[in-house]
């Protein structure tokens, strides 16, 4: 199957998960859509590493897990802790400072 | 002795520095030091004079050059003086005359406590005056020009606390300010076309020049003569000069500084010489003002208001003389000398009235102060026969002399400008006679003064009563003297060009002599009829149109009044809300812009994470777009 | 390498700005006298240099040149032309009298006189920064080191515009602070504005040198003999933009029409001795800049825009006449006046005769003494009064014949008395002009009847008449007020008699600057000078 | 049968006998700074896990200071060694690279670390609470605001002195950020300066609620710009095949071609190159607050500790911006004709938007941010000079802001009211008169934040915008000169607000710093001037360091 197809595919994934981050009100969830496009990369990352037939793709792709592991971890963090403080995770309560 | 020009002028000039920044110690002396100054001066004039006549007439004149004034590239003005046979009469005139008024003030302003300061106006006075006829190039005339203008200002308005003065002395100088542009314009010219404005090259060299320039010239220098000598159209403030201490009426407003114009233009001759339209407008300048002045004189019942008009009229002889070329110049300067004696004179005696009278100037309040006044009626009588031309005194030869030289300019323009001459002195006769009979003769139609006293008119002190025998004195000999010999044309020849005897068109002389003298009587036989036979009413007739629009000075105030001033008014309000609307608008509504602006930008800043994600997502949409965009082009 | 004369000129004010700042809060006598002392030293050093000028010498003479920016083609470069010491001259001479005519203006009122706040002192030192700053514009011949102080002397003027003003005001202390800032920040915007658009055309100005230079260069002297050399040849578009760039800059500063609206707003809520700084002293290097930069870095361009800036300078001069007849504040009244004035400098630089601009140099001058002496004269009687409205006054001529005397003596130098020097610069300016635009100068011309109108009305209003209640005890001027404007008279009455001392040392420079632009006199058309003399 | 072709490489590739792995070749000496600083971070975290409560604070300091200061020093002696100019090279395998900006901009944020130190460790602005002394972050961060978890570790006296090993583990990450040489190492080092900076935002002691939304927003735009870099990087490693500037760089430039027509569908596809390019630059733009990506700024800046909003607001920039220029000039150089027109779009709207909003901002947290935003604008005018002189100018730039504004926010810090910093502008009225002296340094920053000369503000200026006049980019100029002077136009605003403005009878109080912050306002004044007045030694250093190795 022309790997091609699935750069098209890591490009719909990023999509959906970009469209995600901007339609979806709870933090969580919006954060699950920004790992759904990082692995939407990954995906990129190791096709082209397959047609370019060398390594540095999977490589990436490793890397890149371990960053969205860390990304996790404080994001997490920090939704729990507006959790709360404000028993929403609703990132639109989340609006005191604007203007 | 050309150092003596200089001293001419520093004499008057000392005084006034110590009199006006010398503070009160000066001021039970004051008066006299300035007098003194005045007459130390006289006598320098009159050592220069007796030098002057030991030299023949072509090498009277005197130079002297001070110092280079400035120096700017071509533009070279200096502080030099120049005292030939025309600055001379003048210079005598002038400290003559200012001595005299001087020593008159001196009883006149006895009570004021401010004549310290009065008197050192009048030594600036003298100063400018000597300045302005002396210098030998019109930048330094400038300075004097200006100069007397300031010191007419400042006495106009001595009595600062009447807002009717601090207006007149205001007027007088705004007004003289539009003269000014034009002696500006004309001094600019003659940089532009000569390379300089010194009276040597430029008089020498206007032939030159082209008729075009010359007139433009002639013409700006015409407007400056119009605003000095009050000549119609910029006439309106002497009326209003009044104000003013009556010596200052006498010294500024009547025997100098209203003369200058005339100086002026007698000065400028050779560039008139060269430019005909400007030599008639001159004349037609005179000639109108000539009239107006008479008339306005008619309708007066303020006694120097009345004086005023004449003054007017006189220098309107003197401006139509002046415009008839080198025939005119020398008679326009004898009128002017010998009208500086009588009508010096007559203000002297119309002050000496007003300082009997508690200074009533309502002559319908006068009447019958022959007896009470007898030397003030003496004097006033000789100069008010001078200046209506009565036989053998001063006013006939130099008015008679005009006259003639009016008819010899021959064809239609010497038939009106010689007839206009001719019933110019007509109506003098006529007012002049009306003033003095409402004066010193009838019956006494006296009023009580604001605090309800009946006046004690009584002869004024010596101070003032000497000045005006000696001015009467002029008055009567001058013209004779002068026209002995026709010495006073031959004095002046070298600077007018025109000796006697040769007149364009042969004149039957006795003719217009004859005429002129019958005119006179007319109007004197006229004002008798109406003033003399019956009593004159104590409040003013109402009188037909003529009359009443004489009394406003022929309704020029009011135009005035109409169009520049509330037109002015107009103008700079309109312009302030412009200014404050408009230009600062721009600016104020720039600043508003940007700032409403940012206010609705700001609302884009909506605090919500999506809808910055959403920017987020649609920047890097449009940043990809591009590069893509400008890969394709 | 001598010792740097025009250094020192230029630093001793900034040190006494430094140290006066630095007097202590209850001193506050010793920072008066100490900022007084510092700008006489000044003056002094100002007159020393005017005495090493020679006016026959070099262009410009007791050069200083270090290198201190060189990536931006920066130099320290200082030196003086005869306009450069006249101007000094002016700076140096008007401060003294500022500081001394506001020696209370800036005592602090009771319940301000915290330990921290220090307004005398700060007063003082601002004005001495400012006389630093003006000082060093008017001495660099480099382009850049120049625009530094032009611009930042705008700092020190908005705190003394918006942080000091008259002590009693007809709408209250409420209003007035409100109108004082709201003057100050106008005043700063406005100019920098100006400045950042000049920024734009000195960048430019940079890019050109370096481009055909090799090296970019802002000194003066090298860009002129770079002229001279043809080996600099700015193409024309480019040099009208950098022209206009720099004009806007300097005409805000002037300021002439359309551009002046700030300059009421400054100079009526600031006290007197700050509108005097501003009109006097600050207005003045945008003038000067015209004269030395505008024409000396291009003159093609400068050619070319003669014709519509002679038209704004001949608005300015009616505008600000007409407008200051119609002002019903005194201050303002005087600003408009300067506005008028400016407008005669403007035409007198760009008529391009040595008339015109030796006419406007000793324009700037003579309107700095006069209107330092009329303003000062103001400033005390508003001090007395409490009011700037003209309708306010009445009569004060009764009560206070000295202070009548000297308003009267500056206002006739306003409008420009024969025998005073105004006089003699602004007939230059208009004869300059006359020359070679006779039209144009003709209308300038009825500006000296306008001039005489707003005076004399101004005069009668507030002098004349009788006495308007609440004057009576209206006390005449102090020992300390008289100190302050006999000298100023009496410089009006002695360069308008003799201003040859004047005129010889701005003449040459002006010529250097006819050269740059490539223009002579227009030579009269039947020269008469061989006549008989 | 390509594909055939591919995975039979690939398998015979790991088909190949299991040989020795050589260990990499480390150039620790070269990398020292980082180390360094990464060092003291883990040091830190054991710091935190073994030294007792009391005297963790000191301890900490100590470490934080000490590491940067080595690492500072390190910095200095690799560029006294020449690595600035001709010993410059790639090190760690292609990974980093130690040259004239990596160095120059590393030695910048040193510095900048070294001062926000001393706000993190201020401890006297905070009234006591419980007889001690407190710092401007909360007792606890997770705990819920106002609770009585909160108030025990209050009692408790409980500091987070993790700050400071967050703090070093950031600059870590900014360290490698302006010198990593492979996009992955680029990634990497975001990732490791964000996240430390994403958790201190939400640990301000006063207003936690704004302080945690400002986490929130930082960490969720933050993530989101990352996806889109990181998949730039993709598209990249698609185009070329490799992540390092180099590859990237010669395939640009077309020296090296595709060998195997198989792989002419992805190498050398320039939509790839493009769009990835895009991408990768939106990730930065978003870190230097250009417009659009600038939203993020004012909220964060506004709710973060003003400690931490200092740092990040210095620091970050010069990272980012110094990434930003290692991009387009090393890797995209070819592209320059491409995204130069796009970066003056940048530029315009950045300069312009910024300087516009900043009007009528009424807190002065967010005045500074939108400032910042301005100030982004401006140094992308010097960036898309594509000069050496646009890139030693834009390092000079940074040097010069980044200790103007760590100045300015430690200023904001002393401004106090009962609610912790008075940051509403209402509150500064007539703060001349209270107190002259911080007023008149407050002055001098936003003087030099506008531009106005002596002060490094117009330097920076003058720099950057002769750079852009001389690369051609007049129209840029003359737009940033007009935005400047908008912008001065609510710098002044604040001005007139402290001096001429009666001050409130209710208003804000100053207070008195220790020696910290003193220190630290003291260096911004003494930068803002020495830069102002003589800048000419550090435009050469600049200069000097104006050159990337590749």
């Amino acid at each position: 199957m022309n790997p091609v197809n699935y750069l098209f595919l890591s490009a719909l994934l990023f999509t959906i998960g970009a469209a995600g981050v901007l339609i979806r009100r709870n933090a969580i969830v919006v954060f699950m859509c920004v790992e759904l496009m990082l692995n939407a990369c990954n995906l990129a990352f190791v096709t082209f590493s397959r047609m370019h037939g060398n390594l540095d793709g999977q490589i990436i792709a490793f890397f890149t897990m371990v960053v969205a592991a860390a990304e996790v971890v404080v994001g997490l963090a920090i939704i729990v802790t507006v959790y709360r403080s404000r028993h929403s995770a609703s990132v639109d309560d989340a609006s005191l400072m604007k203007l | 002795m050309e150092s003596l020009i200089g001293l001419l002028v520093a004499a008057p000039l000392l005084g006034a520095a110590v009199l006006l920044c010398g503070g009160r110690r000066l001021d039970r002396t004051g008066h006299w030091l300035g007098t003194g100054l005045a007459f130390l001066s006289f006598a320098f004039g009159l050592v220069l004079f007796t030098d002057m006549l030991g030299k023949d007439g072509e090498h009277r004149a005197l130079h002297s050059h001070l110092f280079s004034w400035v120096p700017v590239g071509d533009f070279q003005a200096d502080v030099a003086f120049q005292l030939d046979q025309l600055s001379m009469t003048f210079v005598l005139l002038i400290t003559g005359v200012g001595s005299l008024i001087h020593l008159y003030s001196v009883g006149y302003m006895e009570h004021d406590e401010r004549r310290r300061r009065f008197f050192g106006y009048l030594n600036l006075f003298l100063a400018a005056m000597l300045l302005l006829v002396i210098a030998d190039n019109y930048l330094l005339l400038y300075v004097g020009w200006e100069g007397v203008g300031l010191a007419s200002y400042l006495l106009i308005g001595f009595w600062q606390h009447k807002p009717s003065a601090a207006t007149a002395a205001k007027k007088a100088f705004i007004v003289n300010r539009v003269g000014d542009f034009g002696l500006s314009v004309a001094i600019m010219l003659m940089f532009t076309t000569f390379g300089t404005f010194a009276f040597g090259p430029v008089l020498a060299n206007a032939t030159e020049a082209g008729e075009s320039k010359l007139t433009a010239i002639g013409l700006m220098l015409l407007l400056a003569a119009c605003g000095k000598s009050a000549q119609v159209p910029l006439q309106s403030w002497l009326g209003d000069a009044m104000e003013g201490p009556t010596p200052v009426s006498a010294l500024i407003h009547a025997a100098t500084m209203v003369t200058a114009g005339v100086y002026l233009i007698v000065r400028s001759g050779a560039i008139f010489n060269g430019a005909p339209d400007a030599q008639t407008a001159v004349m037609v300048v005179g000639a109108v003002t000539l009239l107006f002045g008479a008339i306005v004189g008619c309708a007066k019942d303020d006694i120097k208001k009345g004086l005023a008009g004449s003054t007017m009229s006189q220098i309107g002889y003197m401006v139509l003389a002046a415009g008839l070329g080198p025939i005119g110049y020398v008679f326009a300067i004898m009128h002017l000398v010998t009208h500086g004696f009588f009508k010096a004179g007559l203000f002297l005696g119309a002050g000496s009235v007003m300082h009997g009278m508690n200074d009533e100037v309502d002559m319908r309040k006068y009447g019958g102060l022959r007896k009470y006044m007898p030397v003030t009626f003496v004097t006033f009588g000789l100069g008010y026969l001078a200046i209506i031309g009565f036989p053998f005194l001063s006013g006939f030869y130099s008015k008679d002399h005009l006259i003639e030289a009016a008819f010899a300019r021959g064809a239609t323009q010497g038939w009106i400008f010689g007839s206009v001459a001719l019933l110019g002195a007509a109506i003098t006769a006529f007012y002049m006679t009306r003033m003095m009979l409402m004066t010193f003769f009838g019956e006494k139609r006296w009023q009580p003064d604001e605090n309800g006293e009946l006046p004690h008119p009584h002869e004024s002190p010596k101070t003032m009563t000497i000045p005006m025998v000696i001015l009467a004195a002029g008055s009567v000999a001058a013209g004779f003297i002068f026209n002995l010999g026709e010495r006073f044309v031959h004095w002046l020849e070298p600077v007018t060009g025109y000796e006697h005897g040769h007149l364009p068109e042969p004149l039957n002389v006795p003719l217009i002599t004859g005429s002129a003298v019958t005119a006179m009587v007319l109007g004197v036989a006229l004002a008798w009829v109406k003033y003399g036979r019956r009593p004159v009413p104590a409040v003013a007739p109402r009188g037909n149109a003529l009359t009443w629009a004489a009394r406003r000075d022929l309704l020029q105030d009011d135009v005035n009044h109409v169009v520049l001033v509330r037109g002015g008014e107009h103008l700079t309000r309109s312009l302030v809300y412009l200014d404050h609307k408009v230009v600062d608008g721009v600016v104020n509504g720039t600043a508003a812009t940007v700032g409403g602006l940012s206010g609705r930008m700001r609302r884009v800043q909506n605090g919500f994470v999506r809808s910055y994600a959403v920017s987020m997502f649609g920047g890097a949409a449009v940043l990809i777009a591009a590069t893509l965009f400008m890969r394709a082009v | 390498m001598s010792f740097p004369l025009l250094t020192a000129t230029a630093a001793l004010p900034a040190l006494g700005a430094v140290a006066t700042a630095a007097v202590p809060a209850e001193k506050r006598t010793v920072a008066k006298w100490l900022a007084l002392l510092v700008s006489l030293g000044t003056l002094v050093l100002a007159a020393i240099v005017a005495i090493r000028f020679d006016p026959d010498g070099a262009r410009f003479q007791l050069t200083e040149s270090h290198a201190w920016i060189a990536d931006f083609g920066v130099r320290y470069e200082l030196g003086v032309d005869g306009i450069a010491v006249a101007l000094v001259g002016l700076t140096a001479l008007l401060i003294p009298f500022i500081i001394a005519a506001g020696w209370h203006d800036a005592d602090p009122l009771a319940e301000k006189t915290t330990s921290r706040w220090r307004p005398t002192q700060g007063f003082f030192a601002l004005i001495l920064l400012v006389e630093a700053m003006v000082v060093i514009s008017f001495l660099a011949t480099d382009v850049f080191l120049f625009y530094i102080f032009f611009e930042a002397m705008l700092i020190p003027m908005y705190f003394l515009i918006g942080g000091f003003g008259d002590r009693a005001h007809q709408h209250g202390e409420e209003e007035a602070g409100r109108q004082r800032s709201y003057a100050a920040v106008k005043f700063l915007l406005y100019n920098l504005a100006g400045g950042l658009i000049m920024l734009a055309a000195v960048i430019g100005l940079y890019a050109v040198t370096s481009d055909q230079l090799g090296s970019g260069t802002f000194s003066l002297q090298e860009i002129l003999q770079a002229r001279a050399d043809r080996d600099l040849d700015i193409a024309t578009s480019t040099e009208r933009w950098l022209f206009l760039g720099f004009f806007f800059a300097f005409a805000v500063k002037a300021p002439l029409w359309p551009l002046h609206t700030w300059l009421p707003n400054a100079m009526g809520e600031s006290t007197a001795p700050i509108a005097v700084l501003i009109t006097a002293v600050v207005d003045k290097v945008g003038t000067f800049a015209m004269l030395r930069f505008c024409l000396g870095l291009f003159p093609e361009a400068s050619q070319w825009a003669t014709p519509v800036i002679l038209v704004l300078a001949l608005i300015s001069i009616v505008y600000g006449a007409l407008l200051a007849v119609g002002q019903r504040d005194i201050k303002r009244l005087i600003a408009f006046a300067s506005i008028s004035h400016f407008g005669f400098i403007v035409m007198g630089i760009f008529a391009m005769t040595s008339q015109g601009q030796s006419g406007a140099t000793l324009y700037m001058v003579n309107h700095g003494i006069s209107t330092a002496a009329l303003m000062l004269v103001i400033g005390f009687l508003i001090s007395r009064r409490g009011s700037r409205l003209i309708a306010d006054y009445g009569g004060v001529q009764k009560v206070a014949p000295v202070l009548a005397g000297t308003f009267l003596i500056g206002g006739l130098a306003t409008l420009s008395l024969p025998g005073l020097a105004p006089f003699v610069s602004e007939f230059l300016v208009l004869v300059g002009t006359f020359a070679r635009y006779p039209v144009i100068g003709i209308i300038a011309t009825v500006g000296i009847v306008l001039a005489a109108v707003y005076v004399l009305v101004l005069y009668q209003r507030t002098m004349t008449g009788p006495v308007k209640s609440g004057l009576e005890k209206l006390p005449d001027l102090r020992v300390r007020e008289v100190l302050v404007v006999a000298p100023l008279i009496a410089l009006l009455i002695g360069l308008g008699v003799y201003p040859k001392p004047l005129t010889d040392i701005v003449n040459p420079a002006v010529g250097h600057t006819l050269s740059d632009v490539g223009e002579k006199d227009p030579k009269p058309e039947h020269d008469a000078r061989g006549g008989d003399k | 049968m390509s594909t055939m072709n591919t995975v039979h490489s690939l398998w015979t590739m790991a088909a190949e006998p299991a040989g020795k792995i050589d260990s990499p070749h480390i150039e620790y000496a070269q990398l020292s700074p980082t180390l360094i600083v990464l060092g003291a971070a883990i040091i830190g975290v054991l710091a935190e896990a073994f030294v007792p409560r009391k005297s963790r604070y000191a301890v900490q300091i100590g470490i934080a200071l000490l590491g940067f200061a080595a690492a500072f020093a390190a910095v200095i002696a690799l560029a006294a060694g020449g690595h600035a100019k001709e010993e410059a090279q790639i090190a760690a395998m292609g990974a980093i690279a130690v040259d004239g900006p990596a160095l120059f901009l590393q030695g910048t944020i040193l510095l900048v670390a070294l001062v926000a130190v001393f706000t993190f460790a201020e401890r006297r602005l905070d009234p006591q609470e419980h007889g001690k002394h407190v710092d401007s972050f909360a007792a606890q961060g997770s705990a819920v605001p106002g609770g009585p978890a909160e108030q025990a570790a209050v009692k408790a006296g409980f500091t987070t002195t993790e700050v400071f090993p967050l703090l070093a583990f950031a600059v870590g990450g900014m360290l490698i950020f302006p010198a990593a040489n492979d996009l992955l190492t680029l990634f990497i080092a975001l990732e490791v300066f964000s996240l430390p900076l994403y958790v201190l935002c939400a640990l301000a002691r006063r207003k936690r609620l704004m302080s945690q939304e400002a986490a929130v927003k930082y960490f969720l735009l933050g993530a989101f710009s990352s996806a889109f870099f990181l998949f730039g990087v993709a598209l990249l490693y698609g185009y070329a095949g490799t992540v390092s500037y180099a590859g990237i760089a010669e395939v640009v430039e077309g020296t090296r071609q595709a060998s195997d027509p198989a792989l002419a569908q992805t190498m050398g596809n320039d939509a790839l190159l493009l769009i990835g390019g895009a991408m990768l630059l939106m990730g930065l733009l978003f870190k230097v607050g250009a417009v659009p990506f600038h939203q993020w700024t004012p909220d964060v800046y506004q709710g973060a500790p003003t400690p931490v909003t200092g740092f990040m607001a210095a620091a970050t920039k010069v990272a980012a911006f110094g990434a930003l220029l290692r991009l387009l000039y090393v890797v995209l150089p070819g592209l320059r004709w491409d995204w130069r027109p796009v970066m003056w779009g940048v530029a315009i709207a950045t300069m312009v938007i910024g300087a516009i909003l900043a009007v009528t901002q009424t807190d002065v947290k967010r005045l500074l941010a939108y400032s910042s935003v301005a100030h982004a604008g401006f140094i992308l005018a010097g960036v898309t000079a594509a000069t050496p002189d646009g890139i030693s100018s834009v390092l000079f730039y940074l040097a010069a802001y980044s200790f103007v504004t760590l100045g300015a926010f430690a200023v904001v810090t002393l401004v106090r009211d009962a609610g912790g910093e008075a940051t509403h502008l209402s509150k500064w009225a007539g703060l001349g008169r209270r107190s002259p002296l911080v007023a008149a340094v407050f002055a001098v920053f936003l003087l030099a934040f506008a531009g106005i000369p002596l002060t490094s503000g117009f330097a920076g200026k003058f720099a950057v915008f002769k750079a852009a006049a001389e690369g051609g980019a007049t129209p840029l100029v003359v737009i940033g000169v007009i935005s400047s002077a908008i912008a001065a136009f609510f710098y002044v605003r604040v001005i007139v607000l402290m001096f001429f403005s009666e001050p409130k009878p209710e208003g804000p109080s100053v207070v008195i710093p220790s020696v910290l912050t003193s220190t630290a306002i003291a260096v911004g004044v003494a930068v803002t001037l020495v830069l102002g007045l003589a800048p000419q030694y550090f435009l050469d250093l600049a200069g000097d360091a104006g050159v990337f190795v590749r």
